[in-house]
Parts: structure tokens; C-alpha cells; sequence
């Protein structure tokens, strides 16, 4: 347990740290901190549809994270996370509208096709990385603008004709749930918090109990050693991402069977594949790390919207705030180092 | 009397750990003084010190009896010392030349004045006789360059004090005979050498003065004209130790491994090893003797499915494994200890108990439908950890932390403990210590007599000989000569490694 | 239903004068209040309307929630239900899901959403006339190009887009049938780089008056025009604005002269604070599409009109005349556009 | 008509110099977020005093503003050791973040008002007559983006012909065996992070100066990976990073030229629209193969440690 709880002490500490520096800026800048705070709180557990408000902006964090961290720790970059998400909301809303299944067949199937979406997406650079050594990182920037217009050309010209946005899935595609909007005064909460979680679970299984990523493992930390023992580099460099393109895939399914319900033209990123980057290193690429990582960051997320309304503070603080607190736990060597001064100075 | 250089009383810590306690080393003008010690003993903590890569917590430095605080290694270089790291200090991708001015570039209005630099180095490069490429790149020259840039690097610096940190280990007996020269030559140039090493000939042959160190404890010094090698020995690992390893006569058996004109290309596509036949027996080790570069690598790496041969064949057990995956190669029965154990050997970042199980992780009882049993493994890491003597806090320890020796006992411990019938043993026993070789000599020869096939390559004639009980001279990349070593000596076998057959042997003879 | 006790805690701290208050709010799309275009136009009229019913921006006067995302859509249209805003619009075509799905929770509200339609008996839908705007610029550009090209650059391909596109396209063709309209998308409002490009591909293709209806997209168009106007100042190219005057967009710095056109006007702000008073007056026109056109003022072309001549005004006049009196339809669509057979 | 290419040229030099030196700068995308506020609220208070001198300077500040910021990608990274790609994603998110907050605080509006004085366009004489590539490569162009041309050949000199290219380089590759030739790696890892911020910021000026003329949130949009795309692209070379750069902004302007081309006409706009990226992910498939960072990029110096 000690063990534990000395591995939260710096990001504990840089999240306080972070507060603080954003409570000063605040100061500085002629607004309340304990006020602005204060909304920003009451924006994440106020009441009970704020909670599941909160909730539900943690989903896609934690797959997205998951899908980063899943790549990372098999010494990849995915940067593409954005592009694979995007592919896998497609996918999944498109299996939503398509099929006329029960409810039993149909949701598994329609989040299946997201993952499996973002899996295919994901397999490319994999393979072209695996095959040609093409560097991951480029090729997945590319695909991110690719998966864009591709699927907007889809939803206006094979989905629909010439609308901005898909019609709404079947009521047995989707993952909302009358019991969570009753108890949460119809917030979007969703099952896709469930599904997160199972992901969780599996990405630590998969990670520490498996063959398959003790392979995957050996090959992010040194390949030639890893060919020596006989594995093959580059099936695990294309299961690695195939695996976190699912994972991405699944952030999009969940955002299309359980927030929204369709799928509409995008003028832009959604910027949660990148925003999965951040919680994916804040959460030290594991998987409870990311988790708390992804309450930390979706929770401060979603109170920021309340912030301006109540305070006239912008809600950029907020993003101030995440920054600086990736920041002080990247530097935790910082964190340490005053650490051990202050250690000292009390003897 | 006069000392170039006094480090008294240094005292260095290392997290949980004192590298040095307490050493005193005293170096005379003009003197090659030698620093032994077992591996891990703190001989190169010891000289990072003296050149400023590490503070010491206690203790005096005294340059030309002038005390001194050498914070960096650009004071180090101002004060005239200068250090061939045991791991190269050379940026790949640059020119020899640009390594050895980088810090220090002769420049013309901003411009790296490179003709001039060159034009240096050239100089310095004649005047101690350390032929180098100046335009080459350090990728492409061979470790024996390498080593002489490394050289040149202190002297373009007007090093005075040169430390050498196991400069030997890497080197083939031809480079370590010129690396001998070079010292001596240095010597009579007004400088005075600090060598680390683990091979006592070496010291008995150039050094003037000893230094010991046990377990980072000063042990003292000896002048070399006055002791011997079983003394430093016994010195150093507070033990006797035994130099010839003892073994009785091979009876070999069953032939295991049959190589039949084998053809394997290097990286450049160039024909690495051509028409290469070999034969190992059971019961039986043979050692491949050779100049670095004649072809060893590429055929270790055929033999154990890391490289694609173009022809030929190899038969395990009569059954061919040319080409095949490496995972295949393994467990038709053959354990590899590869010659980089950085990069072959381990994966740094994981475990000593997960390294441990590297190749049968797979396998039951490690996992079982896809699921690692961390239990059987860790508890196989256990007992491989205490009968191969690897010295490592725990099994939970990432292989990073442990030191070279215990490394490689780790490795040896997997491989043969996985009980292939035929071992591959490359370079086993690169820059270990005196009493870790004989371990590992000890483990090889316990194989042979277990009934299996030993194929040893190293570039130590004195292991070869020692261990061998067939020695294949590789030349080339083809064998050249099969001798006994009982019947060869090191002159004639270094004659063969250089190309001139063997005139009685009449051509060439399968084994 | 469950939420009830949650909003009795409210009323009883907000007090009571709030009762009295006719209270409105808006939730603006991902472009924010201040995106010099709808949002920015719709919080003019909520503005307006608030100031001529003496109420105070705030929780018992008027307000706007700025959306990130558009997973922010419904949390802030539901946040200001919970605030017990009498009248909450939505403002852009990208609300419409949210719109009708609160609308659905939460009965007893009252939801405007501009620029499309939601179909709920709680929803007002205001919708535009855009291609009747549209098609007085067309005729402007018909008249006054010099090379008979002309070029229409939009945002995202979509029907609101389209009904700019045909309704310029029928403009400028009635007028002058040999003119040429090369149409563009940029697949993005936000991409002024694109814009811009796009702009001098055209410009250099001899084009000579582009219309855009392309949000911050068709910034980068006024960017190129301006700069080619100030390396060349003989040459005669234009821009179109949209939605509001753009003209400060196209003065060309250091000089008298401005690219811009005209501009066509979509008043948002009329129609927003026109909902409000008929809301307000208790006539909330409930699972209606109220359509603004040149008739309602709800669209048209811009004040500023130094560079349009007087035979293309002249020429306005007469178009908006038969458009009123609906002895001329303008298409909205692409087959709307083929029946004219232009 | 490769305008486009300039900020990218600008922006990913700035991420050669960095990642030679051995420190990955993600947060290229937010040194260009700020260099492109920097230079546009410049321009906004100070074009009456500078008239149309006005957008050289305001890159000048945006570059001294650049600078300023990667001081704290530096400061984590090399003194206190911080993951260089976190460092990296906290820059980005931090520069949009505080920008946003400033545009605020001071225009009290989502953005930046409008500048007016911007870039001239010019014809290079001569060149501009060149059927097919006069059109495309020297008119109605800015001076700024041959200035981007040459300023890649001086990085290139720079890198490659002085003793601090050659310090920069070795720290890049191996920043052990540089100390111990008495270089200083941590001042030389410090002015290579700094140079990527000053060349970050001068990107994200030109870019909003010539294409949005105001500052906003999605002003900067990715143009920052575009700029380490090209700089992989290029192999971590200047004049490679260059031509990639060229590349991208070639094909993106393909993609707008193209679609009026008969050719291309009938092809659906998808295709034109994802042609820069997929040629890319083609180009480096097919040709230009494998490339290798450098070695100690990534990694913290820590003395003494293997
Ligand atoms: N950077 C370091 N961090 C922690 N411990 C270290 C470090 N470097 C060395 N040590 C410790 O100091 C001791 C001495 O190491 P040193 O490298 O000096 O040995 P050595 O005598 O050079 O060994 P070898 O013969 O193998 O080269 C080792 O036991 C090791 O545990
Ligand atoms: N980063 C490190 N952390 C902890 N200990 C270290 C580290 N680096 C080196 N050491 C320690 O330093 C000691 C000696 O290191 P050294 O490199 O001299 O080993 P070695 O046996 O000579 O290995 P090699 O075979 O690579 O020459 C080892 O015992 C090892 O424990
Ligand atoms: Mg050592
Ligand atoms: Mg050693």
C-alpha cells in the first residue's frame, strides 16, 4: 500500500502545484480563484447531471489514453489515435444505422466494428512501419487528415445524400440507458463507462499476464534481443498497433453509440486523440494511471464549461492548468529534487 | 620521489553502494601503472573520478604534488589527462577527424577549418605511429581504429596522463599486440599510462607498477618485476585461482551440427562466409579461432537463424535447420550466447527472472493458454540465479543494473539450462574477470562432458587453446585449417588466422 | 421528471422576482460568441432584446454558453434549463441533435434552433431564405464582371451551403448568361489558408469576383484579394462577404480602396430578437419554421455599396420586387436550380 | 503559390536543431501558437509606429517570443530531466491554453482583431514567365519564402560546417562521449531547444500573418506536426526538412489548383483533399525508405550514467 501511495506523491503533488499556479494567474489577471474554482468544481460533481456529465467526458479520455499508453509501452508512438477514433465512430454508428438486430447482437456488434475500424486504421502504419520502417509518427499524422476527409465524403456521399450528418442509430445500437439518465437528471452518461473499464482490465492483462505482451514488451524495449529469443518483430509491431487502434477505435464508437448517436461532418480534429496523448503520459502509460490520469483531466474538462458562465473567467485557465500539471509531473525529477531539500532542511 | 598523479583516500558512493573506499593510487612519471580488480570492483568509477565525470565524497587529488578539484572533463584535459573509455566515447556518424577535434575545433571565421584538422590529426597520427583514415567514418573502421582514435583524441588534447579502461578486451591479438607497441612508444614520449584489465599477461608483460582493488577497497600495490601472475590473481579475488581449466580428453560421439559449403552474405551483400564446412560432435568443443571481420559473426547468425544464408547446408542432428526462424533453430536444440549481450542477450529493461525465460516464456510451465505464471517463472529465475552464481539483488531487478559478468552468467545460466544439444558460445567470456572466465569454462566443459556439442568462437587464442578440444581456424570466411590444440601453438595458429595455410596440412580438410 | 427537487432548490435561492422576467439564453456552436458571423449576430439580437425589456445580462436577464466540442452541445443547452431560462436557442445547424433531444427531456422549456429544423412541439425553427440573398449578390457579380468568370467558394459542402451556392449561381446566370460560376468547397470553415489559396487559384484563372460562404475560411479569401490588390492596385477583383458586412475585411491598408463588393446580409440578430418578442408576448411558435426572406428583412445585401453600380442597384431593386410579389422563385437546391434551366 | 511551405520550412528547421541536439520538441505545434499570437498582437498595437515594416518586425518579436517559451521545454528536459514528449504535449497544450486566456483578457473576444499590414506580394522578374512552374513557384509569392529557402541553407552551414553544428550533433548522437570532450551539453542542448523556439515562433508568425490575419484558437492547427513530419520526412536535415516542406506545401496546393485542372475534374474532391498525405505516406514507402533519429534523442543526459 505504501508502495502505492509513495508513486502518487509527485503527481499529487504537481496536480496541487498546478492548482496553485493557475489560482496565481488568476489573481494576477483580476479574477477570483476561489470563486472560479469554486464553479469549476460545482461543474464537475454540483449535482447529479453534472456528475454524469463528468462521467461520460471520461470515456473517451480513458480509451484514448489507453490506446497512447498501449503503444508506448511497446515503443510505439501513436500519434494517429485522432484518425483511428474517428474511423471506429464511423464504423460503429454505420452498424448502428445498417442492421435491424436485438439489442444483444447488435450494440456488441456496432462496438466490435469501432474497434475493429480503428484496428484496420491503425494496422497501417503498423505494417508500413513493420514492413518499409517507415516512421510511425508521420504516417499516422497522415492518416489522421485522411481518416478526416474520408469519412466526411462517406457520411455526405455513401451515407447520406448530401447531409451533414448521419440518421440516428437503433435504439438497440445505442449505449445510453434510461437507468443512468433517470438517476443522473438525463445526463449522456452511458454503459460506454463499462466498456472502458473491461478495456482497462484487459489492457493490464494483456500488458502483465500474457505471453503476447511479454513479446510485445520485449520488442518496444530492444528488437534484436527480441529476434534472438525468437519472437517476430514485426508481427508485434503490428499487433502493438492494431491493438491501440483498437483501443482508439472504441474511444470513437463509444463518442458515436453512446454521446451523440451519429455521426456528423467534421470541420476539424476532435482533439481527444491528442488530448489521449496527454493522459496516457500523465497516467505513466499504465493502466490505473490512466485511469486516474483520465478522471483528472476529463473531470477538469468539464467543469471548465461552467467557469465563464459563473465567473466570466475564461475557460482557457483550465487548460492552463492541465498543461502545468503535465508539466510538474514530466519534471517530477523537480518535484524530487525539492522534495529531498525540504526533507533535509527538517532534520 | 616524484608522481605524476596521487588520488588518496578516495572514497565514492553510489546510491546503496560504495564504489570506492578508501583507494590510494600513486602514479609515477614515465610508468605503465595497472589497476586490477574483479568486475564491478570499482576500477572504472576510479578513473571517472580522476578524469571529472564523478565527484568524489572524500579524498585528495594531486596533479604534479599540486592538489587539485577536477570538477569536469574539460579540467581534466587542462590539467594534461586524458581517458579511453571501456565503452567507446566516438559519435558514430562523424569522421574520424571530427571526433577527435570536436570540443576543440580549429576554426577560420566560424568555419570548422577541417583541412587543417585533418591535416593534424595526420601529424599526431604519424608521430605515434596510430595509422587512422582521418576521412573515414567511425561507423565503417574497425574496433582496432576505433580504439587508436580514441588514442589520438587525448593527444590532439596534449594528454600527458593517459588512462586506458580495458582497452583490450575488445581488441584481436594482432590489435592488442599493436596496442602494446603504441603504449610503449608513448611512454618514451614522456607520458605516463594508467591500463585497466583483467588479463594478467598483459600486465606482466608492459605494466611497470600494480595497483589491486577489492570489492572498492584499495588492496595496495606491487611492482610487476617483483610478483606474479598467480599472486595478482589471488590478490585481486582473495582466493586462489586456477588459470588452466581442468579437463579430461573429449570423447566425442554422434556428429550434431553438419555444415556443408555454406554461403552467407554480410550487410553489404558482400559474401561473408563461402564454402564453409564444419563438424561438431557430441562431447566434444570446438573453438573457432580468427581475426575479427573473417566471417565469425555472420556465421554465428546463419547458424542461429538471425540471417538468411544464400546456399549450402545445416544439419542438426541430420535434420536441415538452414533458414530457419530463429524460434524454430531453437528448439530443434540449439542455445546461442551471443557475442553483443546488450543487444542480443538481454533486454536491458526487463527483469533478471524475465530475461531469464527470453526463449521459453511461451512454453509451459512459464505460461499456459496464453498466460504468464509469474510464479514458475520467478521461481525458475531463483534457482538459475543460485547455481549459476549471478549476483543480483533479486530476480525482480531489471538486467540493466547488474554488472557485465553477471550478465553473462545469467545468459550462460538460460542457455544451458534450456539443455540444447548443441551450445553456441560467442565471445562468452569478453572483458570478464579472471575468476568469472573460469566459471564460465567450467560450465562450457560440464556440457561437453554431459554429451553435448560445444561450438566456441572467441578472439582469445589463450581461451581457444585452454578450452578447445579441436580448434577450426576460420580466415576469410572459410576454414582454412583444423589443428589440436595440443599439438599447435599460439604462433602457428596466429600465422594461420593470418592466412598462410599450413603447409603439411595440404589443402583443405573437412572435419 | 426526477430533476424536480433539484429545481425546487434553485427557485427557492434564486428568489422570486425572476418569475416576472421573460429570460433568454443561446448556446452558441464551436465558433464562439465572438465569431463575427451567426453566433456573433444572434447574441446582437439577444443583446437588443434584453436591453429594450431593461434586463441584465445574467442568471435573471440574458446570457450565452460557449460550446468546445460538440459533445458540449446538450450539456450547455441542458445547464440553461436548469438555470430556468424561459427561451434557449440554439444557434447553428450543428445544435439540431441536441436541440431535439433536450427538447425531448425537458417538455416544459422552450427551444429556438436557427438555421435548420428540429421537429418538436417545443421548438421554434428559424430558418433563412439564404438563396434569395444570395441570388441579389449573383446578380451584382452577373453585372459587374469584367471576364464573365465568377467564383463561389464555401465552407463544407451541406445543404445550408448549397442554398448560397444555387441561389448565387441563378443570380448571376439570370443576368448574364454567358457569365461562368466555378463553384469550390473548402471542406472546412475554419481553414483561411485553404481559403486563400483556393481564392488566388481563382483569381489567377481570370476570375474577378468571388462570393464566399465559407465562415473563417472566407477571411483568407479577403486576405488574397486585399494582397493582390496592394501589389496591383489597377486590378479589378472582388469579394462578396457574407452573413454580415464584411467590407472592413476588404480595405486595402494605405489606400481609399476596399474589394469588397457587397456583402449578403442574414439577420440573425432580426430574427433572434423577433422570436423573442412573439416568445415573450406569449405567442411561442412552437413546432413551427418561421422562414426569414427579403420580405421578413431577414436577408439582403449590405449598406455599404460604394463599389456596386447603379445599374447592378437598380437591377436589385427590380429582382427583390419579383421575389416579393413570388412572381420569381429562387432554387435552393440543385434540382430546383436545373428545373430554371439556366 | 507554395506560401504554405514557408511556415513549415521555418518550423521544422527549428525541430532539426532540437532533435540533433538529442531533445524531442512534440511542443513545435505550441512554439507556433505563440510565435503566431506574438506576431499578430505586435502588428495590431505597433502598425501605426512601424507602418509596413510592421510584419518583419512582428516576426522578429514572435521569434524572441518563441525563444522565451521553449525556455521551459528546455528547462524540463535538461536540467530537470522531464520525458521530452510530455514536456512537449504540455507546451502545446499550455501555449493554447495561455494565448486563448490573453485574447481574452485582452480583446475580451474569442480573437484577435484583423491586422492590415501585411506581407507584399511580389512576381520574381523573369522567373515568373516560366510557363507551368512560373506560375506556381515565383508569382504573386512572398520574399519570405525564399528567405525560408536560403535560411535552411544556412541552418545546413551551420550544422554542418561550424564547431557549434558539429557540438550539436554529437550531443544528438552521443552526448556522453561530447561531454567528455569538454563539451558543455547541457548550454549546447540549451541553445538548440532555443533556436527550435525562435524558429517555431517565426513560423507561427508568418503563417498567421499571411493566411488568418488574426489570432484564434484554430489559427495554428496542426501545421506543427505538418513541420515534424517534414522534418522525419527530411531525415532531420535542413535542406531534406526544406524539400519536404516544399513537398507538402506543393501537394496541398495541388490539391486546390487541381480540382479546376480537366483532368481532374471529374475525380470526387475526397481524393484531391487526402492527396498531400497519402503521396506522403507513399513517398516515403516507396522511395525515400528508412530514417533513423538521432541516437540520444529522447533520452536526458544524466552524467555518468550508461
Ligand atoms: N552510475 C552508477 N550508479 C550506481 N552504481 C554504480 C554506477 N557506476 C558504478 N556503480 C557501482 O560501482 C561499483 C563499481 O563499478 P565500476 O564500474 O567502477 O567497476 P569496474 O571495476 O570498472 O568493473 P569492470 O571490471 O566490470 O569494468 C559497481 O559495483 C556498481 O554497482
Ligand atoms: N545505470 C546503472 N545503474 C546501476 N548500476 C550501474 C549502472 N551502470 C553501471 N552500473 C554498475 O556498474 C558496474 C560496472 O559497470 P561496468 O560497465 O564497468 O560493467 P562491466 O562488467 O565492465 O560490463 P561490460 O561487460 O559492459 O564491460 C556494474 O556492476 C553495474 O552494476
Ligand atoms: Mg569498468
Ligand atoms: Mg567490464
Amino acid at each position: 500500500m505504501s508502495k502505492y501511495l509513495s508513486k502518487l506523491t509527485s503527481p499529487l503533488i504537481a496536480v496541487i502545484l498546478g492548482l496553485v499556479v493557475g489560482a496565481i494567474i488568476m489573481l494576477a489577471s483580476g479574477y477570483d480563484p476561489i470563486a472560479g474554482y469554486g464553479s469549476m468544481i460545482g461543474g464537475i460533481i454540483g449535482d447529479s447531471y453534472y456528475v454524469g456529465e463528468s462521467v461520460r467526458t471520461i470515456i473517451p479520455y480513458i480509451l484514448a489514453g489507453l490506446a497512447v499508453a498501449f503503444a508506448f509501452r511497446t515503443g510505439l508512438f501513436n500519434i494517429g489515435v485522432e484518425g483511428q477514433l474517428i474511423v471506429g465512430w464511423l464504423a460503429a454508428v454505420w452498424v448502428g444505422i445498417a442492421f435491424d438486430l436485438p439489442r444483444i447482437v447488435h450494440l456488441p456488434l456496432a462496438i466490435l466494428a469501432g474497434a475493429v475500424a480503428g484496428a484496420l486504421w491503425a494496422f497501417i502504419p503498423g505494417y508500413l512501419k513493420a514492413k518499409f520502417r517507415v516512421h510511425e509518427v508521420i504516417v499516422s499524422i497522415m492518416l489522421n487528415y485522411t481518416a478526416l476527409y474520408v469519412t466526411n465524403y462517406l457520411i455526405r456521399n455513401v451515407m447520406t445524400d448530401k447531409l451533414d450528418k448521419t440518421e440516428r442509430i437503433a435504439d438497440t445500437a445505442s449505449l445510453r440507458s434510461p437507468f443512468f439518465e433517470s438517476i443522473t437528471d438525463f445526463s449522456r452518461m452511458h454503459w460506454g463507462i463499462v466498456v472502458a473499464i473491461i478495456c482497462v482490465i484487459i489492457m493490464w492483462f494483456i500488458l502483465e499476464r500474457t505471453k503476447t505482451g511479454f513479446e510485445l514488451k520485449a520488442v518496444g524495449f530492444n528488437q534484436h534481443a527480441s529476434e534472438y529469443a525468437g519472437m517476430s518483430v514485426n508481427k508485434n509491431i503490428i499487433l502493438s498497433m492494431v491493438i491501440s487502434g483498437a483501443f482508439a477505435g472504441l474511444a470513437g464508437a463509444m463518442e458515436g453509440l453512446g454521446t451523440f448517436g451519429y455521426a456528423a461532418v467534421k470541420g476539424g480534429f476532435t482533439g481527444m486523440g491528442f488530448d489521449g496523448i496527454a493522459v496516457a503520459l500523465l497516467g505513466a502509460n499504465t493502466a490505473i494511471g490512466v485511469v486516474l490520469a483520465a478522471l483528472l483531466f476529463g473531470g477538469l474538462k468539464a467543469g471548465a464549461l461552467n467557469m465563464p458562465l459563473e465567473t466570466g473567467i475564461p475557460s482557457e485557465i483550465v487548460d492552463i492548468v492541465i498543461a502545468l500539471i503535465i508539466f510538474f509531473v514530466a519534471s517530477s525529477y523537480f518535484i524530487r529534487w525539492i522534495a529531498a531539500r525540504f526533507k533535509k532542511g527538517v532534520k | 620521489m616524484e608522481y605524476v598523479i596521487e588520488m588518496l583516500n578516495i572514497r565514492k558512493e553510489f546510491p546503496g553502494i560504495v564504489a570506492n573506499d578508501n583507494v590510494t593510487l600513486q602514479v609515477k612519471k614515465g610508468e605503465i601503472h595497472a589497476l586490477l580488480g574483479e568486475n564491478g570492483a570499482g576500477k572504472s568509477t576510479l578513473m571517472n573520478v580522476l578524469f571529472g565525470l564523478y565527484q568524489p565524497e572524500q579524498g585528495e587529488i594531486r596533479v604534479n604534488g599540486s592538489p587539485v578539484k577536477i570538477t569536469s572533463p574539460n579540467i581534466a584535459n587542462d590539467l594534461g589527462i586524458g581517458m579511453v573509455h571501456q565503452h567507446f566515447m566516438l559519435v558514430d556518424p562523424f569522421t574520424v577527424t571530427e571526433n577527435i577535434i570536436l570540443g576543440k575545433e580549429p576554426s577560420k571565421a566560424g568555419k570548422i577549418d577541417l583541412k587543417e584538422a585533418s591535416e593534424e590529426v595526420r601529424k599526431l597520427s604519424e608521430q605515434y605511429q596510430l595509422s587512422v583514415d582521418p576521412y573515414a567514418k567511425i561507423a565503417d573502421i574497425s574496433i582496432g581504429m576505433q580504439q587508436r582514435v580514441e588514442i589520438l583524441k587525448t593527444l590532439y588534447r596534449g594528454a600527458e596522463i593517459l588512462i586506458f579502461d580495458e582497452p583490450t578486451a575488445v581488441l584481436t591479438p594482432q590489435e592488442i599486440k599493436e596496442l602494446i607497441y603504441i603504449m610503449k612508444a608513448l611512454i618514451k614520449e614522456g607520458k605516463s599510462i594508467i591500463l585497466i584489465t583483467h588479463k594478467l599477461k598483459e600486465i606482466m608483460e608492459v605494466c611497470d607498477r600494480v595497483t589491486v582493488i577489492r570489492k572498492g577497497q584499495g588492496i595496495g600495490t606491487v611492482n610487476v618485476n617483483e610478483t606474479n601472475p598467480n599472486e595478482l590473481a589471488s590478490l585481486m579475488v582473495g582466493r586462489e585461482v586456477l588459470f588452466k581449466t581442468e579437463k579430461s580428453k573429449a570423447s566425442p560421439t554422434d556428429v550434431v551440427l553438419e555444415v556443408r559449403e555454406l554461403e552467407v552474405k554480410d550487410s553489404r551483400g558482400v559474401s561473408a562466409v563461402r564454402n564453409l564446412d564444419l563438424t561438431v560432435r557430441a562431447g566434444e568443443i570446438v573453438g573457432i579461432a580468427g581475426v575479427d571481420g573473417n566471417g565469425q559473426s555472420e556465421l554465428i547468425e546463419a547458424l542461429a537463424g538471425l540471417r538468411k544464408s544464400t546456399t549450402g547446408s545445416i544439419k542438426l542432428n541430420g535434420k536441415e535447420i538452414r533458414n530457419l526462424k530463429p524460434r524454430k533453430i531453437t528448439e530443434a536444440g540449439v542455445g546461442h550466447i551471443p557475442e553483443d549481450r546488450h543487444k542480443h542477450g538481454l533486454v536491458l529493461d526487463y527483469s533478471v527472472g524475465e530475461n531469464i525465460v527470453l526463449q521459453t516464456y511461451y512454453q509451459k510451465p512459464f505460461s499456459k493458454a496464453g498466460i504468464l505464471n509469474s510464479k514458475k517463472i520467478f521461481e525458475k529465475a531463483r534457482t538459475l540465479i543460485k547455481s549459476y552464481d549471478v549476483r543480483t539483488p533479486s530476480e525482480y531487478t531489471p538486467a540493466r543494473a547488474l554488472s557485465g559478468g553477471n550478465q553473462q552468467k545469467a545468459i550462460i545460466g538460460r542457455e544451458v539450462d534450456r539443455n540444447p544439444d548443441l551450445l553456441i558460445a560467442a565471445q562468452p567470456t569478453r572483458g570478464l574477470d579472471v575468476g568469472a572466465i573460469e566459471f564460465i569454462h567450467k560450465r562450457l566443459i560440464e556440457q561437453r562432458d554431459a554429451g553435448k556439442a560445444v561450438l566456441l568462437i572467441s578472439f582469445e587464442l589463450e581461451e581457444i587453446m585452454n578450452v578447445s578440444d579441436k580448434i577450426a581456424v576460420i580466415y576469410e570466411g572459410e576454414i582454412v585449417a583444423i589443428v589440436d590444440p595440443k599439438e599447435t601453438t599460439e604462433q602457428e595458429l596466429g600465422l594461420l588466422m593470418a592466412g598462410s595455410k599450413r603447409t603439411e596440412a595440404g589443402g583443405k580438410q573437412h572435419v | 421528471a426526477c430533476g424536480n427537487s433539484e429545481n425546487d432548490d434553485k427557485e427557492s435561492s434564486n428568489g422570486k422576482d425572476k418569475k416576472d422576467n421573460f429570460t433568454v439564453a443561446m448556446v452558441t456552436d464551436t465558433g464562439g460568441v465572438d465569431d463575427e458571423s451567426f453566433n456573433q449576430s444572434a447574441w446582437k439580437g439577444i443583446q437588443e432584446f434584453g436591453k429594450e425589456n431593461d434586463l441584465k445580462k445574467g442568471k435573471e436577464g440574458f446570457n450565452y454558453l460557449q460550446s468546445k466540442s460538440d459533445a458540449d452541445y446538450a450539456k450547455n443547452l441542458n445547464t440553461l434549463v436548469r438555470e430556468d431560462y424561459k427561451l434557449i436557442y440554439g444557434i447553428g445547424f450543428l445544435l439540431a441533435e441536441a436541440v431535439g433531444e433536450v427538447a425531448d427531456q425537458r417538455p416544459d422549456s422552450q427551444f429556438a434552433i436557427v438555421d435548420t429544423v428540429v421537429d418538436k412541439k417545443n421548438v421554434a425553427s428559424i430558418n433563412f431564405k439564404e438563396q434569395q440573398g444570395s441570388f441579389l449578390v449573383g446578380v451584382i457579380a452577373g453585372l459587374q464582371t469584367k471576364t464573365n468568370k465568377v467564383g463561389f467558394i464555401g465552407g463544407v459542402e451541406s445543404e445550408l451551403i448549397k442554398k448560397f451556392e444555387v441561389g448565387f449561381k441563378a443570380g448571376v446566370l439570370s443576368v448574364n448568361p454567358d457569365a461562368k460560376v466555378e463553384v469550390k468547397y473548402a471542406g472546412d470553415f475554419n481553414k483561411a489558408d485553404i481559403g486563400k489559396s483556393t481564392a488566388g487559384s481563382m483569381y489567377a484563372s481570370g476570375i474577378d469576383i468571388i462570393y464566399h460562404a465559407a465562415g473563417g475560411t472566407g477571411k483568407g479569401v479577403f486576405t488574397e484579394a486585399v494582397e493582390q490588390k496592394q501589389k496591383d492596385p489597377k486590378r479589378e477583383i472582388y469579394v462578396i462577404g457574407v452573413d454580415s458586412d464584411q467590407a472592413k475585411l476588404g480595405a486595402v491598408p494605405g489606400t481609399d480602396d476596399n474589394i469588397t463588393l457587397t456583402s449578403m446580409l442574414k439577420r440573425v440578430d432580426v430574427a433572434v430578437k423577433d422570436l423573442s418578442e412573439k416568445a415573450k408576448a406569449g405567442k411561442f411558435p412552437g413546432g413551427e419554421v418561421i422562414e426569414y426572406g427579403i420580405e421578413e428583412n431577414g436577408v439582403g445585401i449590405s449598406d455599404t455599396k460604394d463599389n456596386v453600380t447603379d445599374e447592378s442597384l437598380k437591377a436589385v431593386e427590380e429582382w427583390t420586387e419579383k421575389i416579393k410579389s413570388g412572381d420569381f422563385v429562387v432554387p435552393g437546391t440543385d434540382k430546383e436550380f436545373e428545373k430554371l434551366g439556366l | 503559390m507554395i506560401a504554405l511551405a514557408a511556415p513549415l520550412i521555418f518550423t521544422s528547421l527549428g525541430g532539426v536543431f532540437s532533435e540533433r541536439a538529442g531533445v524531442i520538441n512534440i511542443g513545435l505545434e505550441g512554439l507556433m501558437v505563440i510565435g503566431a499570437f506574438t506576431g499578430i498582437v505586435f502588428n495590431l498595437m505597433l502598425a501605426d509606429v512601424f507602418g509596413e515594416w510592421t510584419p518583419w518586425l512582428a516576426v522578429l518579436a514572435a521569434m524572441i517570443a518563441g525563444l522565451l517559451f521553449s525556455i521551459l521545454h528546455a528547462v524540463a528536459c535538461i536540467t530537470f530531466r522531464a520525458d521530452q514528449t510530455v514536456s512537449g504535449v504540455a507546451i502545446n497544450l499550455l501555449a493554447v491554453g495561455l494565448t486563448m486566456f490573453l485574447v481574452k483578457l485582452i480583446f475580451d473576444k474569442g480573437q484577435t482583431d484583423r491586422i492590415t499590414e501585411t506581407f507584399p506580394r511580389i512576381d520574381v522578374p523573369l522567373l515568373s514567365d516560366i510557363p507551368f512552374i512560373g506560375p506556381i513557384f515565383f508569382a504573386n509569392g512572398y520574399y519570405i519564402v525564399y528567405i525560408a529557402i536560403l535560411i535552411s541553407f544556412v541552418v545546413w552551414y551551420v550544422l554542418y560546417k561550424t564547431p557549434f553544428g558539429l557540438r550539436i550533433r554529437a550531443v544528438g548522437e552521443h552526448p556522453m562521449a561530447a561531454d567528455t570532450m569538454g563539451v558543455n551539453v547541457t548550454k549546447i542542448r540549451y541553445a538548440a531547444v532555443l533556436l527550435s523556439g525562435a524558429f517555431g515562433g517565426i513560423g507561427g508568425a508568418i503563417y498567421a500573418t499571411i493566411f488568418s490575419n488574426e489570432f484564434n484558437h484554430a489559427t495554428i492547427n496542426g501545421q506543427g506536426f505538418m513541420a515534424i513530419a517534414a522534418m522525419i520526412f527530411g531525415k532531420w536535415h535542413p535542406i531534406g526538412a526544406m524539400g519536404a516542406a516544399l513537398f507538402f506545401g506543393l501537394a496541398q496546393s495541388l490539391s486546390i489548383v487541381g480540382s479546376s485542372l480537366p483532368f481532374f475534374k471529374d475525380i470526387p474532391s475526397v481524393y484531391l483533399l487526402i492527396a498531400p498525405y497519402v503521396l506522403t505516406i507513399i513517398a516515403l514507402t516507396g522511395f525515400i525508405g528508412r530514417a533513423d533519429a538521432p541516437k540520444a534523442s529522447g533520452q536526458p543526459y544524466i552524467k555518468g550514467k550508461r
